[in-house]
């Protein structure tokens, strides 16, 4: 992990309430699918922590996708090139997918698009064509649709069907996993689309897994604030042990 | 490095006066990968008990203005895990080490006392008698005297280490509570701890944090802290660690000059890991430019 | 206006639950040209001695985060003048006036309630046994049950008008305070007034505060007062103020399920004179889209 | 008094940390020199209190000077056109000009230019010719200059030199005062320079008017937080019996 004090080389707003903010690498931003950095802009007292964002590109340039909710992502989508931002990261672990053959299936929610389109972009790098399946309330708020159709199979649902399946983004999966009964699920998104995800998975046991949120400080496993309760009882931390973790670990079926 | 920042409070010797406050720089470890962690003054571990301790139910953490509510529960990997694991490491790494202890009785205390009185590597305790977020034990031993004395007293006992006792601003006689420990062999004190705070959310209508109320910290509390280290610098002479929302050099001179001999980065951490590091190195021009010793300022504010 | 904003306090009735806070709007009519202030739920003037004050020495405010400190030593035209003048305005506006009153003895609290209890126009007062700006008075009644008991029960033997007493974060138990006043004849509680604090100017080395300590006030404290409304409300039946950082309807709804059946903007009105407004207004759509009426949230917060 | 939330319309950097700021009336910005107003962009908690300003113009637009020296002109400093800010006024008591048939001698130290700059042009448009004279530590923070030489007679301090006499512009003051003993005196500056400008009137007898400065949080007369002690024994008020006052009521001579 890395500490960088950095700057903003590029903002794409890919709709409105959306920032894609690119930062320069010293020399380099690094980071597997599913981890995250913490940053934070140089506005003084309030907000006072960092926030988690999923890294969408990484390299000469890291990029991160800001959906704005809260006074914090408020801010950074306010901000313009040259502004100077802090990142810390890559944290956590990421999705694993490597030597994984069968049929990729990624689920992406809302903002749950970011981790989603890295690492449809590296399976396609390294050669592979997932589905992804890809909601969100409305057409508005699908963004980097064009990507991710160059990185695979995209099918979309709206819950206002302005676009794609009227419906939620599970509907499509039930279709697909009908299909596709050894796929490998990857999801990232609401933690009630996560929660149906993984159930699904869980009960025709295909594994999943699943990239989680909470409510985060330390973003290095040092606060303790972001446990979450597994299903063995014990508290996992999503910054530490995940954001990625097994579907199983949280949505297992009581034993 | 000049030495010019060199620090003693008491019997506590301390490379520079700019420490990281318990909780809120884990077991110090987890940090070498993006600083020198032997440049902080001090690290207080998170609070360390005699078995690990699972923590509270999520969520734990939440935002306040220029501040933060927690309530983490002292989660921590206990006595045991603590000397085998991290504690290893930060020895390697020559980081100044204080652990941080957590008892709900002051046997309990004293028992950590006695072992830490053994291991090597440890530069001081500092006895939390303010965690807000606990049943037992914690603040319960920090609003009053007596209890405070006697867990300080306990501890005294039991280690010939430097004893820090960390105080809490919802004590209901501070001064008070500072001269028992004082008395009963605290070498120094950390003021202060976070105060119980609660926020909603107005959604949900359910509170923020999973135990419904957490200590704040963060800038937010600031002059609520100086408050209190001036107070105290008044009522004792033993050396004070000023502790809250300290973001940078002009936030720490601040403590010093209420009375404080050396300060805590806490909630600033997560803004940026290195802000210790970074009021050490302003400290250290500042000092050269100023021709002083962090020790001249100690309580020089001008009434 | 639909009335669903209409609060009942006791033998209270306001327009609406939300109400400007004490020493933070002046005698209201300094507002009458920026906006139309009988909409406001209720003005709580600044705090009235029998005998003009001039306050304390400068400077009397400065800024800390996302707050700030006052010492203004309760700088009022007092009684006579009050009544002369303001207050004339006051009634002809239609003004909702609530009298903030301070006196340094509980006669001179009961001699103040006893005239006032003779004027007309006047909605409420607003006991102040938690001032820490002074040197007698103010907190000194709000510290401990006891004076706070007698205080409110000489207010009460001297007046028909109702009576909130507002509250200190500081006092030493302040779910006992609550119980006393209420006991003594509170008709509903304040909480809270300011926490003391003191901020030091690095560069002169001079506290920023010419009284050296001052009440913080503002969204930093918002945690503080939401669990402190949240514990007198479990202590108490009487209605609460909430009171401590509110800038926005959501701020006034955290209050509300903590356990406020109405709240006071305090610092919010320098960041925005009209705030209080704005919040009624967001209030009432509020209501309506939810088909509540505010008391329906009071304590509602789900544990 | 108006209190309105309007948009900045357009922002001059007139030097390194300066920032003239326009803002749009509704429909007019009304106010004297000396008059000042409180102003607060929509960023939140942090810092909490509105600013107080100078007005330097009135009109369709507003316009206000703003030096950097903290978060909150920081934050004004790097808005950009089209942005929200609130602004309070015109508060307090400006200049008292009317009718003054003698010379005027403004005198200005730092961002006190700001009010300076107003009255002068007032003047000049009720068709006087006022000497000015504006002090700063260097030629970077000496701002508006052409402004001022089109409205008055201007003679320029530096203390580094830079510009104009090497010193303070007390000593320009000390001059114009030996040729100009029936001038009126009206100064904005440092607390340092308006004591000693208001020390050589009382000393002389000249009439002397002084924008002073406070901290304040309310700008209307309400929290009675901007107190200074007057010679009287009694607390003054900025925001509402000043900024503007006569040297006499602060530094008169002990009787
Ligand atoms: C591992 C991880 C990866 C994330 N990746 C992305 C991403 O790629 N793009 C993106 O836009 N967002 C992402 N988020 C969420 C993002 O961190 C929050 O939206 C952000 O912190 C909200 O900050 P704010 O100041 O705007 O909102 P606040 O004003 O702080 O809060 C607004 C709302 O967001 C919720 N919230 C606050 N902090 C968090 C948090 N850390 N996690 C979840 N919810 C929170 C609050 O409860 C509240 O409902 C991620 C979060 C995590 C933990
Ligand atoms: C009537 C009046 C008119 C003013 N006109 C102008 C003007 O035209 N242009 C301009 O640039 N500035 C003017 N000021 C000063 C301006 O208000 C302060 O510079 C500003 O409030 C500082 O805010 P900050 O957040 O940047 O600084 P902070 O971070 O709050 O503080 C930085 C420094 O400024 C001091 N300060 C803070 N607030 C004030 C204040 N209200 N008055 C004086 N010093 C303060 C602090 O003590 C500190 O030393 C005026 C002040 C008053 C009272
Ligand atoms: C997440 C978190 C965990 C903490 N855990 C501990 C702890 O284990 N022991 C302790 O004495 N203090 C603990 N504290 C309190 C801090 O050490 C410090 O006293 C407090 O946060 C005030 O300082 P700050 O405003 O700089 O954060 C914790 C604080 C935070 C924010
Ligand atoms: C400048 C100032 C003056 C105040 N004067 C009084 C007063 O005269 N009487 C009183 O009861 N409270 C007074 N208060 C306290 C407020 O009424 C309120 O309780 C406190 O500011 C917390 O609310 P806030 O965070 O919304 O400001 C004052 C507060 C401020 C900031
Ligand atoms: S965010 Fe601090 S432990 Fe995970
Ligand atoms: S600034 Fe409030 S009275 Fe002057």
């Amino acid at each position: 992990m890395k500490w960088l004090r950095t700057t903003i080389t590029q903002i794409e707003r890919p709709a409105p309430g959306f920032a894609l903010l690119r930062f320069a690498g010293q020399p380099e931003i690094q980071g597997e699918p599913g981890q995250f950095v913490m940053v934070r802009g140089a506005w003084g007292n309030d907000p006072i922590l960092a926030r988690a964002f999923s890294l969408v590109e990484v390299g000469v340039h890291g990029a991160i996708l800001v959906r704005v909710v809260g006074r914090g992502t408020r801010r950074l989508a306010d901000m313009r090139p040259g502004d100077s931002i802090d990142v810390l990261g890559p944290a956590g672990h990421g999705f694993d997918f490597s030597g994984k053959g069968d049929v990729s299936v990624l689920v992406a929610g809302g903002v749950g698009v970011a981790p989603i389109l890295m690492l449809a972009e590296s399976m396609a790098a390294s050669g592979q064509r997932p589905i992804v399946l890809y909601g969100a309330r409305g057409s508005g708020e699908l963004v980097l649709c064009e990507r991710l159709a160059s990185a695979g199979e995209v099918a979309v649902a709206t819950e206002d069907g302005s676009r794609g399946h009227r419906g939620y983004v599970t509907d499509l999966l039930l279709g697909v996993l009908e299909k596709q009964p050894s796929a490998h699920l990857y999801a990232c998104g609401p933690e009630g689309m996560l929660e149906a995800v993984a159930k699904m998975a869980v009960r025709r046991s295909v594994p999943c897994q699943i990239a989680l949120e909470s409510p985060m400080a330390c973003g290095k496993g040092t606060c303790k604030g972001c446990a979450v309760l597994a299903r063995s009882g014990q508290y996992l931390y999503i910054c530490s042990d995940g954001p990625v973790l097994s579907a199983d670990d949280i949505y297992g079926e009581e034993q | 490095m000049t030495g010019i920042l060199e620090t003693r409070l008491g019997p506590l010797k301390l490379k520079n006066p700019v420490l990281v406050a318990s909780g809120t720089f884990g077991y110090g470890v987890e940090y070498e990968d993006i600083m020198d962690i032997s440049r902080i003054g001090g690290i207080c571990v998170k609070g360390i008990s005699l078995t690990p301790r699972p923590g509270n139910p999520p969520p734990r953490v939440c935002e306040t203005p220029a501040g933060m509510l927690n309530a983490i529960g002292l989660a921590n990997i206990g006595y045991d895990a603590f000397i085998s694991g991290p504690l290893q490491r930060l020895r390697e790494l020559c980081a100044t080490v204080i652990v941080n202890t957590y008892g709900t009785s002051a046997e309990e205390f004293a028992e950590l006392a006695r072992r830490f009185d053994k291991v090597e590597g440890i530069a001081a305790l500092e006895v939390n008698i303010s965690c807000p977020n606990v049943n037992a034990g914690g603040i319960h031993f920090g609003m009053r005297p007596e209890p405070a004395r006697e867990v300080t007293r306990a501890v005294r006992e039991a280690t010939r280490l430097p004893i820090i006792v960390k105080l809490s601003p919802e004590a209901i006689d501070l001064a008070g509570v500072a001269q028992a420990v004082v008395e009963a062999g605290a070498d120094a004190l950390a003021v202060m701890n976070t105060i119980r705070g609660m926020s909603i959310d107005v959604d949900t209508r359910r509170p923020r944090l999973g135990s419904v109320m957490g200590g704040l910290s963060g800038p937010a509390i600031r002059p609520l802290a100086v408050r209190l280290v001036y107070e105290v610098h008044k009522a004792v002479s033993a050396p004070i660690i000023g502790i809250g929302g300290v973001t940078c050099l002009q936030d720490a001179l601040e403590f010093f000059l209420a009375g404080a001999s050396a300060v805590q980065v806490g909630t600033a951490n997560y803004s940026n890991p290195r802000t210790s590091l970074d009021i050490i190195d302003d400290f250290e021009t500042y000092c050269i430019e100023h021709h002083l010793f962090p020790s001249d300022l100690t309580g020089k504010v001008q009434i």
